[in-house]
C-alpha cells in the first residue's frame, strides 16, 4: 500500500526523467505514456478502498516529515488529473518534439498529484513549486515573455503562500493539515489569531490559490501561458493544473472555514469570506467569458474560456453550501474533460495546419471529421447542452446559487453561459465551417494517438452527462452525506430535478422524429460554397465568403466603454505607480542587493503583465 | 418661355460680338465677374437664370476651377456627338445655389481619340459623370481612376453605344436574333 | 449526402406517391415569390401586397431567400446584366419552381424592342409558365396571372422546371450565345481587382 | 424504465401533434393579426401548414454537408424535447423529471442546431445571421436569467409543476409586485426569443435576407418551420406556466398562450428593428435594472 | 494568408482591363449586396466587410440600363413621352414634365394656363404618391412594416385619381409638349382630390406616432450616414438630402416653374445631415406638399384650352422641332431632376440627356457614406438617400 502512493506520485516524474535521458523518438513516447498510465491504474485499483478508509504514506526527508494521504476527496481530484494526464500523454506522443517536453510535462504531473495528495504544508509547498516550475519550463520553451509573466505571478503566489504558511506555523506550531485544522478549530475559543491576522491569512492563501486557478485580477498570466505551451500539454495545464488552485480553495475551507466563519460571520445569510470567493468567481466568469468572445486566436479563446470555467468552480465553492461544493466538484471533472478535449482538438488543428489564428482557418470539418466530432462533443458539453457532463455540473451550480439566494451571482452564470455559447460557436464557425482557404486543401486527419486521447476525454463527457449520478454518488460518499439525491441517471436536489437519461431518451426520440421527416423529403445533392445566395451574383472561390476576423465586432462596439476603461485608464494608473516604484527601487537596485533586484523585476513584469493582457 | 435658341453652328461667330453687352442683371454681373477672371472664355445670357459659356477644351479645367467659386453644384456633364462636324460637344452644367443661376459650359473636342482632363478634383461627383461619358462615348478623362465598364457590360462598353455611328438596329439583330415582330426596314417611322 | 447527384441535371427528383395530391394543393396555395424585381413592374408589387389587393390572402408572400422560393416573377424588361443574376437565382431555387413574366418587355422587348441592352425573348433563356401582357399590367392582371399559375399547378401543367431540366442544353446554348462561354467565372472574377 | 407506460406514450404522441398543429396556428395567428393591423385580410390561419407542406414537397434538395442536414434535425429534436418537459395544462408528461433550468436550456438548444446548419453553408449572410443570433442570445441572457431567478426565488422551487401548483394556491405570478417586474423583463426578452421586432435582428430581411434561414430550402426549411411552430407553442406555454398560473385544461392554456402571443404581435407591429449593438445595450440597461430590482425584492 | 501588397499601378492597370489580381485581402470578407436583395432591388453594392463594419463599398449599377437616351434619338418627339417616363417609375410624371418643358422651351410655346395648372397638380400628386412609396420603403428597411402598408394603401387613392385623369395607373403618358393630353374629367375629380388630400392630412399623425416619432427610428437613424454641407454640394447632392445638410436649395423656389412662384410654401431645412435629418425633412415635405395641393385646389383650374393650338400638331409623328437646346428641371422627391434636350431641326431629338438625382448621390456619395457604416445601416443609408437605381442606369 505504501508503495502504491509512492509510485502513484513519482512514477510520472521518473518516467519523465527516463524519457529525457533516452531522448529517442519512440522510446521516450513509450516511457512517457507508461509513466502517465501508471497513476490511472493505481487509482483504479484503490477506488474501492478510499471510500471506506484513507491510504497513508509518510516519508522523512531532511528532517521534515512528508505526509501523503489518499482520501476520498483526494482521490477524486487525482482521478481527474489522471484522466487528463493520460490523454495528455497520448496527445504528446503526436505533438512533442523532444524529451525536454516529456520531462517537464510529467514532472508537473507529479507535482499536481503530489499537491492533491499532500497532507502537510511542506510537501504541499514543495510539490506546488515543482508543478509551477515544470509548467513554467513548458511555457518557457515556446515563449519567453509569457513564461516570465507566468513566473512573476507564480512567484507572487508562492511568496504569499510561504508567508501564509509561516504565519500559520508561528501561530499553531504545526505544518500538517490535521493539526493545523484542529489548532484553528481550537482557536475559535482561544482567540490567539486576531481578526486581522485571519484576514491576512485568508488574503494570502486566496492570492496563492487564486493565481493558480486564474481568478479574476490574477488571471493575466493564464491566456498567455495556456496558449504558448505545447497544446497537448495545455490540456493538462488547463484541465488539471489549474485545479490545484481550486483544490487549494477547498483546502482553505477545510482548514480555516470554521475560523473564518467565526471571525467574519455572515453577510445577508452568506458566509462573508465565501461570498468574496463567490463574487471573485462570478467576476472571473463574466470578464473572462467576454474576453474569450472577443479573441481572434484559437488558443487565446480557449485560454480565456478556461479562466472563465474555473471561475464557475470558484463561484460554486463560494456559494458555501454542500450543494455548491458538489456542483463545484462536478464541474472540476467536467471542466477537465471538456477543456482537456478542447485543447487536444486545438493541438490537432495546430499540428495539422500550423495556424493558430481564426482568420487563417475554415472548412476543416470535411478534412478532419473525427477531430471535428470530438470538437463538437466538447462544444456541446461546454455550452451546457443537456445530456452532457457540462450541463449536469452547471445545473448543480445554478441550483446551488439560486437556492443559496445569490441571485446576482446566478445572473452572472446565466450571462456566462450565453457567452460560452457565443465563443464556442465562433470556434465552430471559424475552424470547421465556411469557406476553406486554398492552402488548407491538403490537411489530413490528426494522428491516431491524438485521436485516442481525444476519445478518452470525450467518453466521460457523454458518460457523466447521461449518468451524472455516478459522480454525485461518489461526491455524496466522499462527503458522507446525501447532498444530491437520485440515482445514477437522475439528480434530485431539494428543489429541483434533472433526469439525464430521460432527457437523452427524449432527445433521441425527438431526433428520430425529426430524422424521419427529413428522410421523407427528397434526397440531397451536395453543392459547393460558391453556389449559395450571393444576392444573385456569380462568385468564385477567390472571394472571401467567411467572416474571418472580428466576428463579434458588434459586441466589442457595444462594450466599447468598458473595453476602453479597462485598457487605457487602468494602464495609465498602473504606469504612474510603476514610475514611482521604479524611482524608489533604483537606489536599492544599485546597492547590489539581489533580493531587491528580483522584487523590482517582479513588479515591473507584473505591471507589464497587467498592461499586456487585461 | 424665352426663345433664345440659336443654331449651334452659327453660335461661334456671334458670341464675340455679344460679350460686351451684358445686361446689368444678376446673371449679367455673374457672367462679367467670371469673364474677368477667365478672359479666354465667351459668356452670354440665354434667359433669366440661364447663362452660357464657351471655353476652349484645353482650358476647361482652369475655367471650371474659376467657375466653381460661384457655381457650387455640377449638375451634369452632357456629351453631344456631332458626327458631321466630327466633334464631341461637352456641356458642363453648373448650378449656383447662392445665385440661383444655371450655366452651360460648352466645349468641343475632336471625336477621334477624345481626351479631356478630369474635374474630379473640383467636384468629386464628376467621377460618376465622367465614367458615364466615357462608357457611352469613349471619351477618356485623364486622371479619373475608375474609367471602365460601369453601367454596361464589357461587350457593350467596347462599342460606346451612344455614339451616333453606333448602328443600334444592326447590333440588336446581331445579338438577339432577327425575329422582331414589329420591325419593317422600309418604313421610316415605326411603331414603338 | 450522395455524391453522384452533384449537378441538377443528373439529379434524380423525388417522387412523392401517396402525398403528391396534398403537396400539389399546398404548392398551389403557398407560392412564395423570390424577391427579385427586375424592372418597372416591381412598382406594382407593393400595391399587390397591401390593403387594396393583398395577395397574401392566397398564401403568396415575397421571400428574400431563393432556396425557399417557388414563383419567380420577372417584373419587367430584363437586361443581360440582370439576366445573368436571374439565371443564377433561378438555378438556386428548388424544383418545382415557376416563372411568370410580367409585362410586354420580357415577351418581345416591349417598348425597348430596339434597345441594345434589353433581352427580347425571355423564354429563350429560361422556361416560362405564365406571361402577362401589358405595360405595365395592372395588379388585377397580375392576380389573374397568379390564378392561372395556380390552375396550372393544380393540373400539373406548370412544368417549366421540368422543361428546363429536359432542354437544358438548348437553354444553355442560348445563354452562352448571349453572354459568351464561361460567363459565370468571368462575371465572378470581375470584382476581384476592385476589392 | 423497462415497462412502457402506454398512457404516457399516447399522451406524448397526442401532445406532439397538438403542439405542432397549434404552433402552426399560432404562426397563422401571427400573420393574420399582423395583416389585420396593416388593414389587410391576411392569409388563412392554416397557411403555415401549407407552407411547410409545400417545402416538404419540394422534389429537389440541396445540402452543404452532413452538418447542414444535421442542424435542422437537431433543432427540431431539441425543441420536441423541451416541449415534453414543460407541464402543459393537465398533461404533466415528463415535467417532474426536469426543472426550470433544464427547460430554459433546452429552449435555447435549437438555436445551436439552426446555427450549425447555417454556418456550415458558408454563406456570409448566414454567418452574419449567426453572429447576430448569438449576440442577441448573449444580450438577452442576463435579463432572462434574472427573470427566471426571480420566479424561482419567490416560489422557492425549480420544478415547473410545483410553480404551477403554488400559483393556483397563491395567485398568478404577475399579481406579486416583484414578479410583475420580472414579467415585464421576461416579456421584453420574449420578443427576442420569438424573433419579432424590435429584436428580429437575426432574420432582418432587408439587411441580411433572413440570415440563418437563408440557405435552407425544401425539407430543411420545412423542418425549421415545424421547429418554429413547436418552439412557439413551447415558449408561449412556458410563459403561461411561469407567469400566468399555468392552466388546468388545454382551452385555458390556449387562451393564455394567445394572449401572450398578441402582446408580442402588437409590440412587433409598432416597433422597428434595433441594430445588434443597440439591442445589446438596451438589454443590459433597462431590462437588467428592472430584473435586478425584481430579484432583490424576492430574496 | 498574409496580405501581399500589389503595386498601385499594376492594380489600376488590372482594373482597367477587368483583370484578376491575386491574392485578395483575407481579413475582410465580401458581401454581395443586391440585386436579388430586399433592400436594394435592381442595384448592387459590393461590400468589403470587416466584422459588421463596411470597409469599402463599390456600387455596381446598370441592371436597369435600357439606353433611353439612345432610344429617344430614334423616336419622334411625342412618342418619346411614352418612353422617357419609364426612367423614374415611382414618380413617372417627372420625366414627362421635364422633357415637355424642355421641348416647350425649344419651340417657344406658351403653354396654356389651364395646362400649367393641371401639370402642377399632377406633379404634386406624383410627389405625394412617391412619398407614400418612400414611407413604405423606409419602414421596410428598418423593419417596421405597418406604416408602409398603410402608406401604399393611401397611395392607391392617388393612383385611382390618376387613372381617372390620365387613363393610366403608374405610367400616365399625360404631360406632352404644349400642354396635357386630356382635360380634367370634371368637378367630381377635383372634389375627390380634395377629399384625398384632407384624408391624407388626417392620417399624417398616424405616421408620426408610429414611424417618425418612434424611439427606435431615432436610434436607427441618428448619426448614421452623416454628410456635411460642403461634401453635399461638392457631390451634387440635391433635394431633401441637400436640405438635410442645411442648404435651402429647392428648384421650386430657386428656379420656379409652373405656378410655384405664386404658391405659399416653405422649404424645410435641417442642418445635421444625418439619416434622421433626411427622414425628418421628408416628413415635413409631405406636409408642405399637401398644403401646396390644397392651395392649388383653392386656386381652381383656370379656364381655357389644355393644349396649345398649333397646326403642326396635326401630323404628330412628323412634328418637327426647330434647332436649339434647352435644359429644364423640376424638384422631384429625390431631388433635382433635369433633362437636356438638343434638337437639330428634325422630327427626332438629336440628344436627350436626363439627369436623375440618384446619379449623383447614388454612386460616389453612397460609397463615401457607406464607408465605416454598420451592415444594418446600409439599407437605412440607401433609403434615406432615396436612391433610385433607374436614375443612374437610364
Amino acid at each position: 500500500m505504501i508503495n502504491d502512493l509512492m509510485i502513484l506520485i513519482f512514477a510520472p516524474l521518473v518516467a519523465g526523467i527516463l524519457a529525457w535521458a533516452f531522448d529517442v523518438r519512440g522510446i521516450r513516447e513509450a516511457i512517457g505514456f507508461i509513466g502517465a498510465a501508471i497513476p490511472v491504474v493505481i487509482l483504479a485499483k484503490t477506488y474501492q478502498t478510499v471510500l471506506s478508509n484513507s491510504i497513508n504514506y509518510t516519508i522523512t526527508v531532511g528532517g521534515f516529515k512528508l505526509i501523503f494521504q489518499l482520501t476520498a476527496l483526494n482521490w477524486y481530484f487525482a482521478a481527474v488529473a489522471a484522466i487528463v494526464g493520460i490523454a495528455m500523454a497520448l496527445g504528446m506522443i503526436s505533438t512533442s518534439r523532444s524529451g525536454y517536453e516529456w520531462l517537464f510535462a510529467l514532472m508537473s504531473y507529479t507535482g499536481v498529484l503530489g499537491v492533491f495528495l499532500s497532507q502537510d504544508f511542506i510537501g504541499f509547498f514543495l510539490l506546488w513549486e515543482l508543478m509551477t516550475f515544470a509548467s513554467f519550463m513548458m511555457v518557457l520553451r515556446n515563449n519567453r515573455h509569457e513564461s516570465l509573466k507566468y513566473f512573476v505571478l507564480s512567484v507572487i503566489g508562492a511568496y504569499a503562500m510561504m508567508l501564509g504558511i509561516a504565519i500559520l506555523y508561528a501561530k499553531t506550531g504545526a505544518l500538517d493539515f490535521a493539526t493545523i485544522r484542529q489548532a484553528l478549530y481550537m482557536d475559535l475559543s482561544i482567540g490567539a489569531i486576531s481578526k486581522g491576522e485571519s484576514a491576512l491569512l485568508f488574503v494570502l492563501f486566496l492570492t496563492a490559490f487564486g493565481v493558480k486557478a486564474g481568478a479574476f485580477p490574477l488571471h493575466v498570466w493564464a491566456p498567455g501561458a495556456y496558449s504558448e505551451a505545447n497544446q497537448s500539454y495545455t490540456s493538462f495545464f488547463s484541465g488539471a493544473l489549474s485545479k490545484a488552485g481550486v483544490y487549494g480553495i477547498l483546502l482553505l475551507y477545510i482548514l480555516m472555514g470554521a475560523k473564518l466563519y467565526a471571525e467574519f460571520g455572515t453577510f445577508h445569510g452568506h458566509l462573508t469570506f465565501a461570498y468574496v470567493i463567490a463574487w471573485i468567481g462570478a467576476i472571473t466568469v463574466v470578464v473572462a467569458s467576454f474576453l474569450a468572445v472577443l479573441q481572434e486566436d484559437i488558443r487565446k479563446l480557449f485560454a480565456y474560456s478556461s479562466v472563465g470555467q474555473v471561475g464557475y468552480i470558484l463561484l460554486a465553492f463560494g456559494v458555501g453550501t454542500s450543494l455548491g461544493f458538489a456542483g463545484g466538484l462536478f464541474h472540476v471533472l467536467s471542466h477537465a474533460v471538456f477543456k482537456g478535449l478542447f485543447w487536444l482538438v486545438t493541438a490537432a488543428i495546430i499540428l495539422q495546419t500550423g495556424k493558430t489564428k481564426f482568420k487563417d482557418m475554415g472548412g476543416l470539418a470535411e478534412k478532419m471529421p473525427f477531430t471535428f466530432a470530438m470538437g463538437l462533443i466538447a462544444v456541446l458539453s461546454l455550452s451546457g447542452i443537456p445530456p452532457m457532463a457540462g450541463f449536469a455540473s452547471k445545473w448543480l451550480i445554478y441550483e446551488a446559487a439560486i437556492q443559496a439566494h445569490m441571485p446576482l451571482v446566478a445572473g452572472a452564470i446565466f450571462l456566462g453561459s450565453g457567452l460560452a455559447f457565443a465563443y464556442v460557436v465562433r470556434f465552430l464557425y471559424a475552424v470547421w465551417f465556411g469557406q476553406r482557404p486554398s492552402d488548407l486543401d491538403n490537411v489530413k486527419e490528426a494522428p491516431l494517438p491524438l485521436l485516442i486521447g481525444m476519445a478518452i476525454l470525450a467518453i466521460p463527457n457523454i458518460l457523466f452527462g447521461v449518468a451524472p449520478g455516478l459522480v454525485t454518488e461518489y461526491i455524496n460518499k466522499a462527503f458522507g452525506s446525501e447532498i444530491v439525491g437520485g440515482d445514477y441517471f437522475k439528480l434530485v436536489t431539494p428543489t429541483g430535478t434533472y433526469n439525464a437519461l430521460l432527457v437523452t431518451i427524449v432527445l433521441v426520440l425527438g431526433l428520430a422524429i425529426a430524422g424521419l421527416v427529413f428522410l421523407y423529403g427528397a434526397t440531397t445533392r451536395k453543392i459547393p460554397v460558391t453556389n449559395t445566395y450571393q444576392s444573385g451574383n456569380p462568385v468564385i472561390e477567390d472571394y472571401n465568403l467567411s467572416i474571418r476576423r472580428n466576428f463579434y465586432k458588434p459586441l466589442a462596439e457595444a462594450l466599447d466603454f468598458w473595453l476602453k476603461y479597462s485598457w487605457d485608464r487602468f494602464y495609465e494608473r498602473i504606469a504612474g505607480i510603476a514610475e514611482d516604484f521604479a524611482d524608489t527601487l533604483r537606489q536599492s537596485f544599485y546597492n547590489g542587493n539581489v533580493q531587491s533586484y528580483s522584487w523590482y523585476l517582479a513588479i515591473v513584469l507584473l505591471i507589464l503583465a497587467l498592461w499586456g493582457v487585461l | 418661355m424665352d426663345m433664345n435658341e440659336k443654331p449651334k453652328v452659327e453660335e461661334k461667330a456671334e458670341e464675340v460680338a455679344e460679350a460686351p453687352r451684358l445686361p446689368n442683371t444678376k446673371e449679367g454681373r455673374l457672367v462679367k465677374a467670371i469673364l474677368e477672371k477667365a478672359p479666354y472664355a465667351e459668356g452670354s445670357i440665354r434667359r433669366e437664370r440661364r447663362v452660357e459659356f464657351k471655353v476652349p477644351a484645353d482650358r476647361i479645367h482652369e475655367f471650371l476651377e474659376v467657375a466653381s467659386e460661384k457655381f457650387e453644384i455640377l449638375i451634369q456633364i452632357t456629351t453631344v456627338d456631332w458626327l458631321k462636324e466630327g466633334e464631341f460637344e461637352l456641356v458642363y452644367q453648373l448650378w449656383s445655389v447662392s445665385e440661383s443661376v444655371h450655366a452651360f459650359v460648352r466645349t468641343r473636342i475632336p471625336r477621334e481619340n477624345a481626351e479631356m482632363p478630369t474635374v474630379m478634383d473640383i467636384w468629386p461627383v464628376a467621377e460618376t459623370y465622367e465614367r458615364e461619358a466615357h462608357e457611352f462615348f469613349g471619351i477618356i478623362f485623364k486622371g479619373n481612376p475608375r474609367l471602365g465598364p460601369f453601367i454596361l457590360e464589357p461587350r457593350e462598353y467596347e462599342k460606346h453605344p451612344f455614339r451616333k455611328d453606333f448602328n443600334m438596329i444592326g447590333y440588336v439583330k446581331m445579338i438577339y436574333g432577327e425575329d422582331f415582330d414589329r420591325y419593317d426596314e422600309s418604313k421610316t417611322n415605326y411603331v414603338i | 449526402m450522395s455524391e453522384r447527384n452533384d449537378d441538377f441535371i443528373t439529379y434524380e427528383l423525388q417522387e412523392f406517391k401517396l402525398f403528391e395530391p396534398l403537396f400539389r394543393w399546398a404548392r398551389k396555395k403557398s407560392l412564395w415569390i423570390v424577391a427579385f424585381c427586375t424592372g418597372c413592374g416591381g412598382i406594382e408589387m407593393p400595391p399587390l401586397a397591401t390593403a387594396r389587393y393583398d395577395f397574401e390572402r392566397f398564401g403568396i408572400m415575397p421571400n428574400p431567400a431563393p432556396r425557399m422560393g417557388d414563383l419567380f416573377l420577372i417584373t419587367g424588361y430584363v437586361t443581360p446584366k440582370t439576366l445573368k443574376r436571374i439565371i443564377i437565382t433561378y438555378e438556386m431555387m428548388q424544383d418545382p419552381k415557376y416563372v411568370m413574366i410580367h409585362g410586354s418587355c420580357p415577351i418581345n422587348g416591349g417598348v425597348y424592342w430596339d434597345s441594345y441592352n434589353v433581352v427580347k425573348q425571355f423564354d429563350k433563356y429560361l422556361p416560362v409558365d405564365v406571361a402577362i401582357a401589358g405595360c405595365m399590367p395592372r395588379p388585377e392582371a397580375v392576380m389573374d396571372g397568379i390564378m392561372e399559375i395556380m390552375r396550372k399547378i393544380e393540373s400539373g401543367k406548370a412544368d417549366g422546371w421540368k422543361r428546363y431540366r429536359d432542354n437544358y442544353e438548348w437553354y444553355k446554348k442560348n445563354q452562352d450565345e448571349l453572354f459568351g462561354e464561361g460567363w459565370r467565372e468571368k462575371e465572378g472574377k470581375r470584382w476581384l481587382a476592385w476589392i | 424504465m423497462i415497462g412502457i407506460d402506454w398512457k404516457i406514450v399516447l399522451e406524448v404522441i397526442g401532445m406532439l401533434i397538438y403542439a405542432t398543429f397549434m404552433g402552426f396556428i399560432f404562426m397563422g395567428i401571427e400573420r393574420k393579426a399582423m395583416a389585420r393591423i396593416q388593414r389587410r385580410v391576411g392569409p388563412p390561419l392554416y397557411q403555415p401548414i401549407l407552407d411547410t407542406l409545400k417545402l416538404l414537397g419540394k422534389k429537389e434538395s440541396v445540402s452543404h454537408g452532413l452538418i447542414y442536414d444535421f442542424g435542422p434535425v437537431f433543432a427540431l429534436g431539441a425543441t420536441i424535447t423541451a416541449l415534453l418537459f414543460i407541464p402543459i395544462a393537465n398533461f404533466q408528461l415528463f415535467s417532474s423529471n426536469a426543472d426550470l433550468i433544464v427547460v430554459a436550456y433546452l429552449l435555447e438548444v435549437p438555436m445551436l442546431g439552426i446555427m450549425l446548419g447555417a454556418m456550415s453553408s458558408g454563406n456570409p449572410y448566414s454567418a452574419v445571421g449567426v453572429q447576430r443570433g448569438l449576440l442577441t442570445m448573449v444580450a438577452m441572457q442576463l435579463p432572462y436569467g434574472l427573470a427566471l431567478i426571480a420566479i424561482v426565488q419567490h416560489w422557492g422551487s425549480f420544478k415547473l409543476s410545483e410553480i404551477v401548483a403554488l400559483q393556483s394556491v397563491h395567485g398568478w405570478s404577475i399579481t406579486v409586485p416583484a414578479l410583475l417586474l420580472a414579467f415585464i423583463v421576461f416579456d421584453i426578452v420574449f420578443q427576442a426569443m420569438l424573433g419579432l421586432e424590435p429584436f428580429d435582428i437575426i432574420t432582418a430581411p432587408a439587411e441580411i435576407s433572413m440570415g440563418p434561414m437563408l440557405e435552407y430550402g425544401g425539407k430543411h426549411a420545412a423542418l425549421l418551420f415545424t421547429q418554429h411552430a413547436v418552439q412557439l407553442f413551447a415558449e408561449t406555454a412556458f410563459f403561461a406556466v411561469l407567469f400566468l398560473g399555468g392552466a388546468s385544461n388545454l382551452i385555458e392554456l390556449l387562451i393564455k398562450q394567445i394572449a401572450v402571443l398578441f402582446i408580442a404581435i402588437f409590440v412587433a407591429s409598432i416597433y422597428p428593428r434595433f441594430t445588434i449593438d443597440q439591442a445589446a445595450k438596451f438589454f443590459w440597461k433597462w431590462p437588467t435594472i428592472i430584473g435586478i430590482i425584481a430579484v432583490l425584492l424576492t430574496v | 494568408m498574409e496580405k501581399v501588397e500589389v503595386p498601385r499601378e499594376l492594380r489600376e492597370e488590372a482594373r482597367k482591363h477587368d483583370m484578376y489580381l491575386h491574392p485578395i485581402d483575407k481579413d475582410t470578407y465580401e458581401l454581395f449586396f443586391g440585386p436579388q436583395h430586399m433592400a436594394t432591388e435592381n442595384f448592387s453594392i459590393i461590400l468589403k466587410m470587416d466584422g459588421n463594419r463596411v470597409e469599402k463599398a463599390i456600387v455596381n449599377p446598370g441592371f436597369l440600363h435600357r439606353g433611353f437616351e439612345k432610344l429617344a434619338e430614334q423616336r419622334p418627339y411625342f412618342t418619346n413621352i411614352a418612353l422617357l417616363l419609364r426612367i423614374c417609375v415611382p414618380e413617372s410624371d417627372v420625366p414627362e414634365n421635364i422633357y415637355s418643358m424642355a421641348v416647350d422651351e425649344i419651340i417657344g410655346w406658351e403653354v396654356p394656363e389651364r395646362a400649367i395648372w393641371i401639370r402642377n397638380v399632377v406633379l404634386e400628386m406624383a410627389r405625394l404618391s412617391a412619398w407614400m412609396f418612400w414611407i413604405m420603403g423606409f419602414g421596410n428597411e428598418i423593419g417596421l412594416y405597418t406604416p408602409g402598408q398603410w402608406a401604399v394603401a393611401y397611395r392607391e387613392r392617388f393612383l385611382r385619381l390618376f387613372e381617372e385623369l390620365t387613363g393610366g395607373r403608374v405610367y400616365h403618358i399625360y404631360t406632352v409638349p404644349g400642354g396635357v393630353r386630356r382635360d380634367i374629367p370634371g368637378d367630381h375629380w377635383l372634389r375627390q382630390l380634395r377629399d384625398t388630400v384632407e384624408y391624407l392630412k388626417s392620417k399624417l399623425k398616424d405616421f408620426d406616432e408610429i414611424l417618425f416619432d418612434n424611439y427606435i427610428t431615432f436610434e436607427r437613424t441618428e448619426g448614421v450616414g452623416v454628410m456635411d454641407r460642403k461634401f453635399a454640394l461638392k457631390h451634387a447632392v440635391t433635394g431633401p438630402n441637400l436640405r438635410a445638410t442645411g442648404v435651402p436649395y429647392d428648384v421650386r423656389k430657386d428656379d420656379p416653374y409652373y405656378l410655384y412662384d405664386q404658391l405659399d410654401f416653405e422649404i424645410p431645412v435641417l442642418k445635421e445631415g444625418d439619416s434622421l435629418a433626411r427622414v425628418l425633412v421628408r416628413r415635413y415635405e409631405i406636409e408642405q406638399d399637401l398644403y401646396i395641393l390644397e392651395q392649388l385646389l383653392d386656386m381652381g383650374p383656370p379656364s381655357g384650352p389644355y393644349m396649345v393650338k398649333d397646326p403642326k400638331l396635326k401630323n404628330l409623328p412628323r412634328f418637327k422641332v426647330p434647332k436649339g437646346d434647352a435644359y429644364a428641371h423640376v424638384e422631384s422627391t429625390k431631388g433635382d431632376f433635369g433633362a437636356y434636350v438638343v434638337s437639330d431641326g428634325t422630327h427626332k431629338p438629336y440628344r436627350v440627356h436626363v439627369r436623375g438625382p440618384s446619379q449623383s448621390h447614388g454612386v460616389t456619395v453612397l460609397e463615401e457614406l457607406l464607408r465605416g457604416a454598420r451592415l444594418a445601416d446600409v439599407p437605412v443609408i440607401l433609403k434615406t438617400l432615396d436612391n433610385c437605381p433607374p436614375d443612374i442606369d437610364r
